[in-house]
């Protein structure tokens, strides 16, 4: 093998034979995958869906609904030809404000779990890697937090911060990381009696680089599952609080709140609330099937032997 | 001639698995008559496991298929039983004894209840006790009379006080314990063949030579036939009237213990029993096996020892080697036998 | 098990302590102004100056904590500046409701979700896992107030088979009450029409209310069944001839029991966190809608009361849980 | 509208609400007439005479399910907000007054047989009946009315604040069994409306005071028992599950339709669908806030109808006049004319009244004549936009309101829409009710737009000064919601200063029209629409008779089998 690391393709193959477990697992765990149909699936409709999300407001049939536009005179109109998902309570068009709708959907999952990672990955890594009194009260408070159910606590949270999409997202945000903080404080506990840590440790290496170059990248795989599975209920989280009335900020059209509309005009006009939930369970679903998918991928007792 | 107990003929195994399928085992042969004591042995996953467990067909399928060859029980083919008939053969004539007695007893049941569930089961009456049928008058006698009958068992493995521990759940009891226990459900049905998967491994050093002592007592006393799987050739020495010695997927080499270690004469074995330290081992003299075993997923053509033999020669890739009478009742499969 | 006991009892205090300073933290955070609120529109500044003494608020933070305290321990959790009544006997009064459909919910939950999860952990990887595993996920994914309104739609006014909202019929007379669960309640004074009334009023929330539990438990305990699968004691079990159906029925069965006893207070928890949104719905009177207003209408008192409420009705059922689970598993219950 | 004159009393009320005649000649004429009407309202009462009209029209009384939109939490008689609470209370409590005959809000007898005021409308006598008695049985005297005001004022709470600014605890005596003395801080010639708005539920003294405990005049047992004498008693009563009302069939009042209710079960019902829902599937008798967009599909059942009034629920779009670009008279110009109303009724189906001026139509001094009237007139909105700072648009503004009502949420719409135009931009900013409260307290947190609705007594100088009192949000506490246009003009708080406490009629409606005609010229807010209220009910009801309040009066119905 040659041995210039400079050369790019030998420093390819390197890489490859240093790893060539790990890559032996992911091509395993691949293969799994996609032997699961609904796995796939979900991968799919994520894919559609972002697809809709980037492109959604160039091609929407009605974009001006979506910043302001009203037409009372067309109001509560059934789904036709011109109006697929017919038009909601100021006449404008719903299959227009249900793909919009899905930006910003994904736009509030990765909010919330951004900073619920980077919350939940510091206080955990710090827990993890220092240990004792800190450990004990983050991971108390933790357990603490972990303690309220559903949305109970950003539900007060939110209503406390007050109302519109950034509260709501804060105190969904604030809510969301000890899961983050337990996953990340177990692998550290579990990582730092391994070899690699110590080695790295003997020759001098510092302490956060350690954990930032040794530690945390091994941790990385079950972070990306969990949030892959926490997507999808952070968008319903979200649009949880905006059917409560919580967390919303029209004309901008959010599913919550537009379910939460078409409630009063049931049974009559079902369309504006049905259309938002089907879109809001497929994205979901979407996320959920590819997570308990990335799980069995990733998750070395699931892989045959 | 002694009664031929199980007739394994070129029976062949793939394993299908994510990697792709892997030809466990490739052609196996192996006999067993009514009175031994066959010592299995073999390097792990060499296929030792799954022979054993092919005779009361106890491996998973899938990921398991059989693709070749049989398995004779008394004369009958067991690849070919219903379920019912297989339940039956392994509840009366086949008892198993697992490597891992930590696991082997259901933490949730008192070993009573599994115990009286397994005799009952031997007798064909556990479904008729079970359930609804339960606080029957006839059902509570026959548990009552499967319980005396446990007790009496226990006793025999040697668990000391076995009317009060019989009683007590599996993680009250040592390993050892544990195995004894299993032992004493394996021998319930006085099954004709005890299959003994690495019934020490997992245990003590200490505990590892009692449970060795009671298997031999028992075959001593109850007349068993056993199958003994072990990757320890001096255990076999000890214990066993005959060795089968098994590389990836193919037994290389069988014959009465004496005669074999005498005269090893497959270079596996040979390299084998240099590996073992005895107290004429002289130092710097102690050799292992070179080279590792051989992927199943793509075996070597011919013998699957040839990449790691000293003696390999041209023809061994050729073909998979013939298995050869050397001496009597003494096979070997290498082709340095074949002129 | 004393000692254990004793050290979980010991914990509770440390946990309560730490519940309630989130709680506090958040009330405190809250804007605007809801002793204005209470005192309301044209109220004068003696009115108002009375309600910030009333409530404290004119107390250094530490203080006002310390005096919040002081209360919960008395039993005096704070009065609600919406309705004007003292927190806590209202918090028994909804929770009486929100642990009707808690349970209810669960135990539909349980009865569904533990045979989903046997028969996909049984043809592992054929199509009853897969639907099993649709079921599931389809369950977790499907917002639950949608599904809720979806399901008034279909049964409350297109098919009118069962009521939408409410927990009792305005027409019968509405049962007395002794402990607060209409189903017990009805049982009790032998009323089985109106048994049969608040039945029908709990289903449709119910309903919604398990989805989420059913999603857990057949996720969780058909992993939990395969591993046991890979277990020896499956492998003995078959050696020794017991019957396929009666190693399920009888061994497996028991172990996932176990499994499902110690997840009983996460489950629990799962449905209680939605029960928020069923009962907003479902115009259910308890815990979740009593929380729901406050938010809306900042009634600080009350968002802090029911959030601590709720930790504690937590923290007393993951005790009990464990407890069980102690007592049914006789790995821990004879060491 | 409904105006129904029959009843001397009543025309005699909407004289004097519109101005025809004074509060004196009102006062001396109504002390006249009143002797005639108590002893209409009392003939059915007098033991000779068994009461229930009912039994007497033959019809069996039934039990009535309401769908009410909100839970009666409290029914401390000292403490009360929810309609839902009044409205209850109505008819387990009796008052001074009754007004529940018909809109606009006439005065009637109720406790109170006959009263009058001194020249300087400082000193009120008050004439109670000795027909009254509590549901205990105990005979209700004028020491118990004296003590309900007393304990309402020492309490503070809630709709004490009006009454607070006139009297104290011991201005309010019981100088013997049948009379009762206030004594005004200050003069008020509309006292007597005041309180008949406030409707202070007469308490038993000595259930109270029976059931104190630690000094709170027995609040913590009157929060729900009712100590009281109405038409109605407290049945099956669970806080949040379940409220029913008994009828008192020997109501010393009578009973005043052809027949009368056994039973009423208030069913808490908060979703408007569902209500509706509820309506038509009969699991309820009679709903009230219906939305606006079920009306016809509840008159197209023939069995049910969906009665739509206009009271004094008045909405507002209110303009910070402090701060920020509304603080431009120009500005608010502007927006007033850029306001699609046609647009906003549309999207209410028409049932809206449009308002014309501050005060709603039916507030006595009304002036429907009034200019500016505010039309959407684009042309004329550019016009005030050139003359203001922000001819280029280029800014933001915001249009906070309470989320979740999408009435407020439809005019944001359209006025963001009409903005657009002008590259304005409108934030449409949804806040809880309690954050608007909270920011309307002074002009740097006020928003630049609120949607707030008002509601006031049928009285001028309530309306008039609460709004548009400086003192009303320049005060130490911070100003009300219904200040939050934080308007200031000096002129205007000298006349409201007179128009507080003058006793001339005359000079209170030159005061009223002048104070219109000034503040709508400055638009300080932009009056939109007096709100609908729907009622639904099953035809079976009978004699509902809209009164200004979002409920019923069950006294005065029954249902036919």
């Amino acid at each position: 093998m040659a041995s210039s690391v400079s050369n790019p393709s030998s420093r390819l193959a390197r890489w490859r034979e240093d790893h060539a477990s790990q890559l032996s697992d992911l091509r395993r765990g691949l293969f799994r995958f996609a032997r699961n149909r609904l796995s796939l699936l979900g991968l799919w409709i994520v894919v559609a869906m972002l697809a809709v999300a980037v492109t959604g407001s160039t091609w929407v049939p009605f974009p001006g609904d979506t910043l302001g536009d009203v037409h009372m005179d067309n109001r509560l109109q059934p789904p036709n030809a011109t109006h697929w998902f017919g038009t909601d309570d100021a006449g404008r068009d719903v299959f227009t404000r249900v793909i919009v709708a899905t930006r910003t959907s994904f736009q509030v999952g990765l909010i919330i779990l951004g900073v619920a990672i980077s919350i939940g990955v510091t206080l955990g890594a710090v827990a993890g890697y220092v240990g004792g009194t800190p450990n004990q009260i983050i991971m108390r408070l933790t357990d603490v937090m972990l303690t309220f159910p559903g949305i109970f606590l950003p539900m007060a949270l939110a209503a406390a911060l007050g109302r519109g999409m950034v509260p709501a997202m804060l105190a969904l945000s604030v809510t969301w990381w000890p899961g983050y903080c337990r996953l990340v404080e177990a692998q550290m506990l579990k990582v730092r009696e391994e070899d690699f840590v110590a080695g790295a440790r003997a020759i001098g290496a510092s302490r956060w680089r350690v954990i930032f170059r040794h530690i945390l990248p091994n941790t990385l795989t079950a972070i990306v599952v969990k949030a892959s599975m926490d997507f999808g209920f952070a968008v319903l989280a979200l649009a949880s609080l905006g059917f409560i009335g919580i967390g919303i900020q029209p004309p901008e059209p959010d599913w919550g709140s537009m379910i939460a509309l078409g409630r009063r005009f049931m049974p009559g006009a079902w369309w504006i609330s049905t259309f938002p939930g089907l879109f809001m369970f497929v994205m979901v679903l979407g996320f959920n099937l590819l997570g308990d998918g990335l799980r069995d991928l990733l998750d070395p007792n699931a892989t045959v032997k | 001639m002694r009664e031929l107990l199980v007739d394994i003929k070129a029976l062949s195994l793939e394993m299908v698995t994510l990697d792709g399928v892997a030809r466990v085992l490739n052609g196996v042969n192996l006999t067993i008559h009514r009175g031994d004591l066959v010592g299995l042995v073999g390097e792990t996953g060499c296929g030792k496991s799954v022979t054993a467990m092919s005779i009361p067909q106890l491996v998973p399928q899938p990921p398991a298929r059989y693709s070749g060859g049989e398995v004779r029980f008394l004369g009958e083919n067991v690849l070919e039983k219903s379920e019912e008939e297989l339940r039956r053969l392994r509840s009366r004539h086949i008892g198993v004894v697992f490597q891992d007695p930590m696991t082997g007893l259901n933490p949730v049941f008192s070993v009573e209840q599994q115990m009286v569930d397994a005799l009952l089961s031997k007798q064909d009456l556990l479904a008729a006790t079970a359930w609804g049928r339960r606080w029957l008058p006839s059902s509570r006698m026959q548990r009552r009379h499967a319980q005396e009958r446990a007790i009496a068992l226990l006793r025999r493995v040697g668990i000391p006080e076995p009317e009060k521990r019989i009683h007590a759940y599996p993680h009250e009891f040592s390993g050892g314990m544990r195995q004894r226990v299993l032992i004493a459900m394996a021998i319930a049905g006085r099954p004709d063949l005890l299959i003994a998967d690495e019934p020490t491994t997992a245990l003590d050093v200490s505990v590892q030579a009692q449970i060795l002592r009671l298997i031999a007592e028992l075959v001593r006393e109850i007349d068993l036939t056993v199958l003994l799987i072990t990757h320890n050739i001096g255990l076999v020495a000890q214990l066993c009237n005959r060795i089968a010695v098994m590389y990836a997927g193919h037994v290389v080499e069988s014959g009465p213990v004496r005669s074999i270690l005498r005269e090893p004469q497959h270079p596996y074995t040979r390299g084998l029993l240099q590996a073992i330290v005895t107290e004429k081992t002289r130092r710097g003299t102690l050799q292992g096996v070179p080279g590792s075993v051989p992927s199943l997923y793509e075996p070597p053509p011919g013998c699957r020892f040839a990449p790691r033999c000293r003696e390999a020669r041209p023809q061994c890739t050729a073909a998979l080697p013939r298995s050869i009478q050397t001496a009597p009742d003494h096979q070997v499969a290498c082709v340095l036998y074949e002129e | 098990m004393l000692r254990y006991l004793l050290n979980r009892l010991l914990w509770i205090p440390v946990v309560l302590i730490l519940l309630s300073l989130v709680t506090f933290v958040i009330s405190r955070l809250v804007p605007g102004d809801p002793v204005k609120l209470a005192a309301g529109p044209q109220a004068r500044p003696e009115q108002i100056e009375k309600m910030i003494e009333e409530f404290g608020l004119d107390r250094p933070l530490p203080e006002q904590y310390l005096r919040y305290m002081g209360g919960l321990l008395q039993g005096d959790w704070g009065y609600s500046i919406g309705n004007r009544r003292a927190v806590l006997p209202d918090l028994l009064t909804y929770f009486a409701a929100t642990l009707e459909l808690t349970v209810v919910a669960t135990v539909f939950g349980l009865l569904v979700g533990i045979p989903l999860a046997v028969v996909a952990a049984r043809w592992r990887d054929r199509w009853p896992d897969h639907l099993s595993r649709f079921v599931s996920i389809g369950a977790v994914s499907v917002p639950v107030f949608w599904i809720a309104i979806v399901l008034q739609l279909v049964f409350g006014q297109l098919l009118q088979w069962l009521p939408v909202s409410g927990r009792f019929d305005p027409r019968q007379s509405y049962p007395q009450s002794i402990t607060g669960i209409l189903l017990l309640d009805t049982l009790l004074a032998g009323n089985l029409s109106g048994f049969w009334t608040a039945s029908r009023y709990l289903l449709l929330p119910a309903l919604c209310q398990s989805l989420l539990v059913i999603a857990l438990i057949t996720r969780q305990l058909r992993g939990d069944l395969l591993d046991m699968l890979r277990k020896d004691f499956v492998m003995v079990a078959r050696a020794n001839g017991i019957q396929e159906r009666i190693l399920w029925s009888r061994y497996l069965m028991k172990n996932a029991m176990i499994a499902t006893v110690s997840m009983l207070g996460f489950l629990i928890g799962f449905a209680l966190g939605g029960s928020v949104l069923i009962e907003f719905v479902f115009d259910w009177p308890g815990i979740g809608q009593y929380a729901t207003k406050a938010a809306l209408l900042l009634d600080f008192q009350v968002i802090m009361g029911s959030t601590l409420f709720i930790g504690v009705v937590v923290v007393v059922v993951n005790l009990f849980t464990d407890l069980a689970y102690r007592l049914v598993d006789p790995r821990i219950r004879f060491s | 509208m409904k105006r129904r004159l029959q009843n001397p009393t009543q025309a005699l009320v909407a004289d004097f609400q519109s101005g025809r005649i004074s509060r004196r000649q009102f006062l001396q004429t109504l002390a006249m007439l009143s002797g005639g009407v108590a002893l209409a309202a009392c003939a059915p009462a007098a033991p000779a005479a068994p009461p229930a009209a009912s039994s007497a029209g033959g019809i069996t009384p039934q039990v009535m399910i309401y769908g009410g939109s909100q839970d009666i939490a409290s029914i401390d008689p000292s403490d009360r907000t929810d309609y839902s609470i009044n409205a209850v209370m109505r008819q387990m409590y009796d008052r001074l007054f009754r007004f529940e005959g018909g809109w606009p809000q006439p005065i009637e007898p109720g406790l109170a047989q006959d009263w009058s005021a001194s020249e300087d409308a400082r000193e009120w006598t008050f004439q109670i009946t000795d027909q009254a008695k509590f549901h205990d049985g105990t005979p209700l005297t004028a020491e118990d009315v004296a003590y309900s005001y007393q304990r309402t004022l020492r309490a503070q709470k809630q709709r004490a604040s009006l009454l607070m600014g006139y009297l104290d605890p011991e201005n309010v005596v019981a100088t013997d069994n049948t009379t009762v003395k206030m004594t005004l801080k200050t003069p008020y010639g509309n006292f007597d409306r005041l309180l008949a708005f406030l409707e202070q539920p007469i308490v038993s003294k000595k259930v109270a005071m029976d059931n104190d405990q630690g000094g709170d005049e027995g609040a913590a047992y009157l929060i729900d028992h009712e100590a009281g004498s109405g038409p109605f008693a407290q049945g099956n009563w669970q806080i949040g599950q379940v409220y029913e009302l008994e009828a008192v069939p020997d109501y010393w009042q009578g009973w005043p339709g052809a027949g009368r209710l056994a039973k009423v079960v208030w069913r808490k019902t908060e979703d408007v669908a569902t209500r509706k829902t509820g309506l038509l599937s009969g699991d309820f008798d009679m709903a009230d806030t219906i939305s606006v967009n079920d009306i016809e599909e509840i008159n197209g059942t023939g069995s049910h109808t969906a009665e739509v009034n206009f009271g004094l629920l008045a909405g507002y779009l209110k303009m910070n006049t402090q701060e920020g670009p509304t603080a431009d008279p120009n500005f608010r110009k502007f927006l007033a004319h850029s306001f699609n109303r046609q647009a906003f009724s549309d999207s209410q189906m028409g049932y809206v009244k449009l308002m014309t001026g501050p005060l709603p139509e039916g507030v006595p001094g009304y002036d429907p004549n009034l200019e500016p009237q505010y039309p959407y007139d684009p042309e004329l909105a550019k016009a005030f936009l050139d003359q203001s700072a922000y001819k280029e648009g280029g800014i933001d503004i915001d249009f906070v309101y309470v989320s979740g009502l999408d009435f407020e949420e439809a005019a944001g719409l359209i006025l963001l829409d009409e903005l657009k135009k002008y590259n304005i931009t409108l934030n449409l900013v949804p806040k809880n009710w309690p954050d608007i409260v909270g920011a309307c307290s002074a002009p740097a947190t006020g928003p630049h737009i609120g949607f707030i609705f008002d509601q006031f007594p049928p009285l001028a100088d309530t309306w008039l000064v609460e709004k548009y009192w400086s003192g009303s949000w320049d005060r130490p506490t911070g100003g009300s919601f219904q200040a939050c246009s934080f308007y200031r003009n000096a002129d205007v708080d000298l006349l409201l200063d007179e128009l507080r406490v003058t006793t001339d009629a005359a000079r209170a409606a030159e005061l009223v029209a002048t104070l219109q005609a000034a503040i709508a010229g400055e638009a300080p807010d932009v009056p939109i629409y007096v709100s609908p209220n729907v009622v639904g009910y099953n035809k079976r009801v009978k004699g509902y008779n809209y009164f200004g309040d979002i409920s019923v009066d069950f006294w005065r119905l029954w249902m036919e089998g």
